[in-house]
């Protein structure tokens, strides 16, 4: 692992709020900080409702940050002009969780693919075929899919079409909301390989969300974890499973299932007691509190503040030492 | 026979559902026969695509008709056929003998009608609760399948949540009315392992306390391995292995299965490597090959494969597999270990 | 919401103080006068008049002093109906064309909506085709003919309804009737569509998967992701209908205001025509707030800040 | 001279004891009906009625039923007395004294002399500033009625209107006015009770109990755009020859509809809509009356092409009046011998119209064409110039539209002009006029008062309705002739410019209007007029049926 | 193509050499490449199958073929007018009847559809581009923008039509251009609010945000996003705005802005028809009945148009 790669994306302090029903306030994301170096991939695991999606969605500039910011390749995304946001949607993709939403119903699949590289003017005619057949071909789709519609798809061959449209404007960094969970295993490895393989050949840059902690570990370089809107935990992937330090992640991690029945039923989980608190009137202190073994006074009034416990392993918790 | 049909909930017989689109006739489903057992798990896996979910859909008669059809088949739910069920009478099956749990969260919801209304839905119509007593059990299903706060989140529409929130939405849906046969279309993709695991338990508990029977389609086979009794392996709209769940898992008979089984990378494997996908892209169901459909992906595929459907070998009682590898003249070839991950 | 409400009083405010400056100098802008007649007034009693009413004054002075009365509620007096005013014409005639057009809206919303989905879930199917040959006598008749068939069919050949006249409730049904048959016509065909929109959508195959009845599905999942496009043709229909219809109030001689927006510019009557479009203009205002107030209401992804 | 109504010494009848259950005997073996009531149409809301400042028809109408002048129009077009019981003319014409009767208000009050002296000066207030003010200060040329109208003095003693005491009220005039008797019974002339005026201020004649009556009737019931009930004034100083009890009147505006009424037997009386003549005309109940109206096509004679005399000589040829009257029109009116309509009356005892005869061209395609080509001889312009140049306005209406249509065939069929047809509506279409903003139209005028000369002098020079813009010398000195002249004198000066309007032709007179109404045979008497108020139900009744 | 691939053979004549391993190839097996199409390629292949829209289509084709071919298939102008025959009923020389000026309805009513179909077209066509626009704007960017613009509309539609109206025609007189511009001064905001409901309903979708990701400006969202999914009520709109159109016009001419006589136009031959409804019928029924027919037809398009631009229910 070189120490000089520089971060290709900074968020500091973010926060995403949102408005639900009479004045009160949801708070996705509350305050998070994280950098993704060029050509890294940066696994985002945790609780579903955790935030992961507005994270994501709120970097890429879908949604426009309640308070803090985000830097990309030097530039500050709250100020961008009407030009610069373009060719950052250039260089900036996004591979949405929700297969079938996400595919307008009345464009054929050509439109769909063939969309970004309108916008961005890449190819044209023939070539813009090519291009989308190419496309077609790598995310494991036939041509003969070209002029259907989403609805004839099944759900993981729209995902792969969600897949193929990020990738065809040939951007920088992609964010990967999700992109294999609703597709088969062996798919799920093609198109893994083939994120990995663009990232080899293109320098891409990842963040990657997933709830497959398998593939996360398999793909990430390193991981962040999440709970309640607050990252509590990141590290190097395989640092991070060899010695997982925050009770959250330790649960999680032994809730993995194996691909192998007999080990399966021998394996004993960590089941997390108590109920996931409310994003919308989160408790004081750690938010894990209420649902660990360990909790302690001081977990109740105080926010745990991200700590480098091991080099390059930071954790959010009183109770490691 | 006659004892087993007492044990019988569903049996589907040589299913056939095509699509008529422009171009011609596409085959989803080409002639698929299993079962199901009072108080068993069935697992269908298999490529995306190959018609899991049309599989399912034709048993609760849900899918789109036209363009879709039922061309050919049986499907016997308790002895009856519900092919020839009327709209009308399906009703009185759909949500109260079966239920399904669909496999887009997001599109699933109506977005216009709060979660718990739509929870409490099919319980004041089958269970002939009042609105207060539906109510408070949409809430406990919601707490149920792991949602925080679930008496707040009932009040929330589905655009409030996030994806793994509507999965779970979506299953609360389905097991809020005790089905005799819960269908779970990727039930848990959405969903973090500790939700998943969470799930998981919920349904092995009802199915222990009410005697449910499950089929559940998903590619985590890690899900499978912690649920199913059976499992049945489909490729391109017919089922090309089926067997218990030790009998897949430890020794798969057909070629694609040994790929499926490669595929996944496993966290308690120590660095990372290369994962082993399989090469080529099914065929198009609307005009599926002549022979096996896997053949042409497959490292082992033989001249017969190309043009001639392979039968069914009988490998046990409860495991078959259609492959002509497993034809005494086939030539013997070294058996892939059954393992996922990468060598 | 209440910082909502607020905010949109002041914008309606504002679109009717804008409404009334326009109408105002379009208004005198028209040749003529209110006064202009076949007999040509000679001009030394023509500024006597002028005086009487003010419109001696240069027009931008004459705008002010609308406006200063129309601020106390004061719509001033009709330059017609010389002895009433404005406020009573619209206080007297308001309630009756009023009655008459939220009946023909509730007729045409309720049947509109109802043809509209029968239609939607028999694509293609005899009822179908039944709505779009109603839909079609329903806009290419005009609502006159049918006024005119309707008075003379069941008024004077059946006897079934009284020719015209306004009192009871036998009165309402022609007038409703006619005044209906087109909101019928372009609400089933509106909402017909919208339904078929709707029912392609997967969530309706959830609806059927908890086993619901059809009628259950199309009532309580259909009909309210259906229902926007409905919604958004009621909010200006209500508006229109409500102030009355010359037409149909002059055929079955109904004592509306609808007369009024038509003659009162004929006519030239000055300040029947600021008030009228001034109550209209806040009729209007107060309907388009509506809906979307009902917007946010049937679908809470639309939210308006 | 002393125009003498005849006394009504008799007091009136106990009508107590007569009414009602005995039944009267009307005129052979027609019975009275139990049921005095009359159901007829106004056809729109009264706009006003407070007589000094109304104009329209309806609302002079109603006020002709609740209201008496100094005199009354007898069914026969006759004057009669009404509140006045008599009345003195000085030798030069120019002092009328009327003796007031009598007469009560329909709250019981006296009507005074007073009431006409506060009414005739209210018409000239230039407060009121009452649109037909006019009437006194022009028509009826009351002595500095205009002055005062004007503000040019304000001391009412100097104008000729004056209550001499209770029940005598004098009158002045400028110059001798021979129609002014019956004048004084058009609804500017005719006072609403000056107490009730000043109780009840802006409200006054806006409900049915914001009046006090003097005639005949009284409005007992008034439901604005809806109906206006009459009911028989038992305060009436005549009350004793009211038949009617109670006359209902809707408020309709379609004629269609008005017609469907009658047929339902809602309706009385009403109008007949022109696409219905043919079903009517050959009914007994179908009645015909001729209207003082002339409709005529009028030239802009200002304009650079129609000031050309045989322009307009061509295009008045072209016209086939009696094919249009019977054909286009065919509803009984009349074709136009000249500007002045019938009914209006003239010398010997005869109309206006019977001593001037028929002096206009008749249709003459030839001479049409040779007129044509003549006048683009001398304009030295092409007839496509001419096509392109001319325009016929008229209204918007569809009898409007119609009858244009069929002009504008006439002058493509005989002169090969297609004149472009400009609807617009009636405002702008006057609004044109004054600005000279046209060139050929059609146009109609009805008359003001029962004398030739309210249509004569329509175009004397600058006049205000002069908006043909003609100016002729001789027609002038005619007109001037008419007005100040006597007698005899007078028909002729007006003979003389009907003559001279013939031969100069700024105007096309093509048909006097007629009016067609069905009635019911039962309805009696109802007497209409051709000037004035349309119609008086005085004197009507109904007879069992 | 049959299903034999998924039956079982009875007999199978094996041969050792048919199980050679061979191992995968690259799919050599026929493809049977389905032919692109685009979106709207493929929604006129869907149109085509719908045998009333074609019908339709055929009707629409023939009115306005009519139109021009109509007049000259008698003897009189549309303006001749014989007092011999007038409110003749229809018979073997007058087809359609005569009106009450003696002129042949036949030839009117032809006449009348040209220009009738023409304003149609072309105030429709104005009417919805802009409401489509406008709508679609307003809907889409919501917030302050939606509040004036939804403003602006209320202002427009609550100023007296007949004023504008009036106005126009002093100013610019009358004529089709005039009449084209007093249809579209207020036209268009019914089309521009349902849109803009529309869109309201639809701009969270997340589809929309995927376009967004991938740079997409304002106007392509609602040209390519928006739109096509509110195209229903788009056409429903749209089949409306014709009978609008030309009741409209026939309003103005009878306020005095339509075109003048002798020109006929349907609205005003059916607004004069009216006016004999009861004694002369056919002098409405034939005006009424073409216009009535060609509204059919434009429904019947309209449905089968939305149909064919529904994907969903393609086959
Ligand atoms: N409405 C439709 N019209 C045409 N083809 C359809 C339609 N619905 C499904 N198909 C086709 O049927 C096949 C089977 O689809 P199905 O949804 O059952 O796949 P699946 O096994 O559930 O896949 P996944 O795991 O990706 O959800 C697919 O090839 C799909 O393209
Ligand atoms: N538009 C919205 N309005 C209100 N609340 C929202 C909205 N979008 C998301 N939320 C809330 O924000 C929180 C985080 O949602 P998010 O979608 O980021 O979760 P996630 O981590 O992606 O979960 P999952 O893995 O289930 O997709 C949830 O509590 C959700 O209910
Ligand atoms: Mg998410
Ligand atoms: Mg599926």
């Amino acid at each position: 692992m070189t120490e000089e790669k520089k971060p290709l994306l900074i968020a500091r302090d973010l926060k995403k709020y949102f408005q639900v029903g009479k004045g009160l306030t949801l708070k996705a994301v509350d305050g998070i900080n994280f950098h993704i170096d060029e050509g890294e991939t940066l696994g985002l695991v945790g609780e579903s409702g955790c935030g992961k999606s507005t994270v994501g969605r709120t970097i890429i500039g879908l949604y426009e940050a309640t308070d803090g910011e985000v830097i990309f390749d030097g530039m500050n995304l709250n100020q961008l002009n009407k030009d610069d946001r373009k060719q950052f949607t250039r260089t900036a993709q996004m591979i949405f969780q929700d297969p079938y939403a996400s595919l307008n119903p009345r464009m054929t699949v050509t439109d769909i693919i063939g969309e970004g590289i309108d916008i961005h003017g890449l190819y044209e005619g023939e070539e813009r075929q090519k291009r989308i057949y190419d496309l077609l071909e790598m995310v494991g789709l036939n041509r003969e899919h070209a002029s259907r519609f989403p609805h004839e798809f099944s759900g993981g061959q729209r995902q792969r079409i969600g897949v193929a449209r990020a990738l065809a404007i040939e951007p920088r960094f992609i964010v990967c909301d999700e992109p294999i969970s609703a597709l088969d295993v062996s798919i799920q490895a093609q198109v893994v390989n083939l994120l990995e393989d663009l990232q080899e050949n293109l320098g891409l840059t990842y963040l990657f969300i997933a709830h497959d902690l398998s593939m996360v570990k398999h793909i990430s370089d390193r991981i962040a974890v999440m709970y309640l809107g607050a990252i509590v935990e990141t590290a190097p992937s395989a640092e991070l499973y060899d010695y997982p330090l925050h009770p959250y992640t330790q649960a999680l991690l032994s809730a993995v299932p194996i691909p192998d029945p007999t080990i399966e039923k021998s394996r004993h989980r960590i089941i997390l007691e108590g109920d996931v608190p409310s994003p919308i009137n989160p408790p004081p202190g750690c938010k894990f509190q209420g649902r660990c073994k360990y909790a302690q006074d001081i977990c109740k009034k105080e926010t745990p503040e991200l700590k480098e416990m091991r080099p390059n392993h930071f954790v959010a918790c009183h109770m490691v030492k | 026979m006659g004892v087993e049909n007492d044990k019988l909930l569903l049996d589907v017989k040589n299913l056939h559902v095509s699509f008529d689109t422009y171009a011609g006739e596409v085959k989803a489903v080409r002639g698929v026969s299993f079962n199901v057992n009072r108080g068993e798990t069935l697992a269908i896996v298999g490529e995306s695509g190959c018609g899991k979910s049309v599989t399912a859909q034709a048993i609760m008669q849900l899918n789109p008709m036209p363009p879709g059809r039922i061309k050919e088949g049986n499907i016997l739910f308790e002895g009856k056929d519900l092919v020839k069920y009327s709209d009308r009478k399906m009703e009185t099956v759909r949500g109260k003998e079966i239920s399904m749990v669909f496999q887009d969260p997001m599109t699933s919801l109506n977005p216009t009608m709060k979660v718990g209304k739509q929870i409490m839905e099919g319980l004041v119509k089958h269970q002939n609760m009042s609105k207060a007593e539906a109510k408070e059990r949409a809430v406990e299903m919601l707490r149920l399948v792991g949602l925080p706060n679930p008496e707040k989140r009932a009040d929330q529409y589905p655009h409030e949540f996030s994806g793994g929130m509507r999965q779970r939405a979506v299953i609360a849906i389905a097991l809020a009315c005790n089905p005799k046969l819960l269908i779970a279309d990727e039930p848990t993709t959405a969903l973090d392992v500790t939700i998943q695991a969470q799930i998981i338990e919920l349904m092995k508990e009802l199915q222990l306390k009410l005697d449910t029977s499950i089929i559940i389609i998903t590619h985590d086979l890690g899900v499978v391995a912690k649920i199913a009794d059976r499992i049945a392996v489909m490729y391109a709209g017919v089922i090309i292995e089926s067997g218990t769940n030790e009998e897949v898992f430890h020794n798969p008979h057909h070629p694609y299965t040994w790929g499926l089984l490669k595929s996944v990378p496993r966290l308690d494997r120590a660095q990372k490597e290369r994962l082993i996908p399989i090469y080529g892209t099914p065929p198009d169901l609307f005009a599926p090959p002549p022979g096996c459909p896997f053949a042409a992906r497959c490292d082992y595929a033989m001249k017969i494969c190309k043009d001639h459907y392979p039968m069914r070998f009988d490998l046990s009682d409860t495991h078959y597999t259609h492959c002509w590898l497993e034809h005494e003249m086939a030539p013997k070839i070294e058996r892939q270990k059954a393992e996922g991950g990468a060598k | 919401m209440l910082n909502y409400s607020l905010k949109r009083a002041g914008m309606a405010i504002l679109t009717i103080w804008v409404v009334v400056t326009i109408t105002f100098f379009l208004m005198h802008a028209i040749p003529g006068d209110p006064f202009t007649d076949q007999k040509k007034i000679p001009p030394e009693i023509m500024e006597k008049i002028k005086i009487k009413y003010g419109l001696d004054k240069p027009l931008i002075v004459q705008y002010g002093t609308y406006l200063k009365n129309l601020l106390k509620g004061d719509l001033g007096i009709s330059m017609k109906y010389k002895n009433r005013s404005v406020n009573t014409i619209l206080q007297e005639g308001f309630p009756v064309s009023a009655k008459v057009g939220l009946m023909a809206v509730a007729l045409g919303g309720i049947l509109g909506v109802l043809f509209g989905i029968i239609a939607g879930l028999n694509r293609g199917k005899f009822f179908d085709y039944f709505v779009i040959v109603i839909a079609v006598i329903g806009v290419s008749v005009p609502s006159f003919v049918f006024a005119a068939l309707f008075q003379y069919a069941f008024g004077v050949k059946l006897k079934w309804f009284p020719v015209a006249r306004w009192g009871t409730p036998a009165h309402y049904v022609m007038p409703v009737l006619a005044l209906g048959l087109r909101q019928i016509a372009y609400i089933a065909r509106m909402m017909r569509t919208s339904m078929l929109d709707v029912l392609g959508q997967d969530y309706i195959k959830t609806a059927k998967a908890k086993g619901l009845s059809r009628h259950q599905v199309t009532w309580k999942h259909t009909v309210r992701n259906a229902i926007l496009p409905v919604v958004t043709i009621l909010g200006v229909s209500i508006a229109g209908i409500v102030v009355g219809s010359f037409v149909i109030e002059s055929i079955f001689a109904i004592p509306g205001i609808g007369k009024h927006y038509v003659q009162s510019i004929t006519q030239q009557d000055y300040t029947l025509i600021m008030g009228t479009t001034v109550f209209y203009a806040i009729i209007l205002v107060v309907m388009m707030f509506i809906v979307d107030i009902v917007y946010g209401l049937v679908d809470p992804r639309i939210r308006l800040e | 001279l002393t125009g003498c109504g005849k006394d009504e010494d008799t007091p009136p009848a106990n009508s107590e004891e007569e009414g009602g259950s005995e039944e009267e005997v009307v005129e052979d073996g027609e019975k009275l009906a139990d049921e005095q009531i009359l159901k007829l149409n106004w056809g729109s809301e009264p706009p006003d009625l407070d007589p000094q400042t109304t104009t329209d028809a309806v609302s002079i109408e109603i006020l002709n039923a609740v209201y008496e002048g100094l005199v009354r129009l007898q069914p026969d077009g006759t004057v009669s007395p009404g509140l006045a019981e008599s009345w003195d003319i000085s030798d030069d014409q120019l002092t009328y004294t009327f003796h007031l009767r009598d007469a009560k208000w329909s709250d019981g009050t006296p009507i005074t002399a007073e009431d006409f002296e506060y009414a005739w000066f209210r018409a000239i207030d230039p407060k009121v500033a009452a649109q037909y003010s006019y009437q006194l200060t022009d028509t009826g040329a009351i002595k500095n009625a205009g002055k005062y109208f004007n503000g040019e003095i304000t001391d009412k003693e100097q104008v000729g209107i004056k209550a001499l005491d209770e029940k005598t009220f004098q009158v002045e005039l400028e110059r001798p006015i021979p129609f002014f008797l019956s004048l004084t019974s058009f609804v500017t002339f005719i006072p609403p009770q000056k107490a009730a005026v000043e109780s009840f201020g802006d409200t006054f004649a806006s409900e049915a109990d914001k009046m006090i009556y003097s005639g005949p009737f009284i409005v007992s019931e008034w439901e604005h755009e809806q109906k206006l009930v009459l009911k028989k004034n038992e305060n009436y100083w005549d009350a004793e020859n009211v038949k009617l009890e109670e006359v209902r009147g809707d408020m309709i505006t379609d004629s269609n509809t008005a017609i469907n009424l009658y047929e339902t037997g809602e309706l009385d009386i009403t109008g007949v809509p022109p696409e219905f003549l043919d079903n009517y005309k050959d009914t007994e109940e179908f009645i015909n009356l001729a209207e003082a109206t002339t409709w005529y096509i009028q030239y802009n004679c200002e304009d650079k092409y129609l000031q050309n005399k045989n322009l307009r000589y061509a295009l008045s040829y072209a016209i086939d009046v009696q094919s249009f009257v019977d054909n286009v029109l065919n509803n009984g009116s009349i074709a136009a011998g000249g500007l002045t309509p019938t009914l209006l009356p003239g010398k010997d005892g005869k109309e206006f119209a019977e001593n001037r005869g028929d002096i206009l061209p008749k249709y003459d395609a030839a001479k049409a064409k040779e007129y044509f080509d003549k006048a683009l001889e001398e304009l030295g312009v092409s007839a496509e110039e001419i096509q392109k140049h001319l325009t016929f306005l008229t209204d918007d209406n569809d009898i409007a539209k119609k009858r244009a249509a069929a002009i504008q065939n006439m002058w493509k069929q005989n002169l090969g002009i297609e004149v472009k047809i400009e609807t617009v509506s009636f405002k702008i279409r006057i609004d044109r006029y004054d600005r000279k903003d046209y060139t050929t139209t059609f146009a109609g005028w009805g008359g003001d008062y029962n004398d030739p000369l309210t249509f004569m002098d329509l175009f004397v020079t600058g006049g205000g309705n002069n908006t043909a813009y003609w100016s002729n010398e001789g027609y002038d000195a005619a007109i001037k002739k008419a007005q100040t002249g006597m007698g005899d004198e007078r028909i002729d000066a007006m003979l003389e410019a009907e003559n001279i309007l013939a031969e100069e032709m700024p105007v096309f007179p093509v048909f006097y209007r007629a009016r067609n109404f069905v009635q019911r045979t039962y309805v009696k008497d109802v007497a209409r007029f051709p000037v004035g108020s349309d119609i008086d139900f005085k004197w009507a009744y109904i007879i069992e049926h | 193509m049959s299903d034999v691939n998924v039956k079982q053979p009875e007999k199978l004549n094996v041969s050792k050499d048919m199980f050679e391993i061979v191992g995968k190839d690259e799919m050599n097996y026929d493809k049977i490449v389905r032919p692109s199409l685009t979106y709207w390629a493929d929604a006129w292949r869907r149109l085509k199958e719908n045998k009333l829209a074609i019908m339709s289509i055929i009707i629409l084709i023939i009115v306005v073929a009519m139109a021009f071919i109509g007049p000259h298939l008698r003897p009189w102008a549309y303006d001749d007018q014989d007092f011999s025959v007038i409110n003749k009923g229809p018979d073997s020389v007058h087809w359609f009847g005569t009106d009450d000026l003696g002129r042949d309805l036949f030839v009117r009513c032809w006449e009348g559809a040209k220009i009738s179909l023409f304003i149609a077209l072309i105030s429709t066509i104005i009417n919805v581009t802009i409401g489509i626009i406008y709508g679609g704007i307003s809907g889409y960017l919501g917030g302050k923008t939606d509040m004036i613009m939804m403003r602006i509309v209320e202002i427009i539609y609550s100023i007296p039509e007949l004023l504008w109206v009036i106005l126009l025609m002093v100013v610019i007189g009358q004529g089709l251009g005039t009449i084209i511009l007093a249809i579209s001064i207020t036209g268009w905001g019914g089309m521009a609010r349902i849109v803009r409901g529309q869109i309201l309903q639809i701009k969270q979708m997340e589809y929309v945000l995927a376009a967004k990701t991938l740079g997409a400006d304002t106007s392509r969202i609602i040209t390519k996003h928006l739109v096509p999914n509110t195209m229903g009520p788009i056409i429903i709109n749209l089949t409306f705005q014709v009978p609008g159109a030309i009741f409209t016009e026939a309003m103005l001419s009878y306020i005095g802005l339509g075109l003048p006589e002798p020109i006929a136009s349907w609205g005003t031959l059916a607004q004069r028809g009216t006016r004999m409804l009861l004694i002369h019928p056919y002098q409405l029924l034939f005006p009424a009945l073409l216009i009535s027919i060609t509204m059919l037809a434009f429904n019947i398009l309209g449905d089968g148009l939305r149909d064919s631009l529904d994907p969903r229910l393609r086959k």
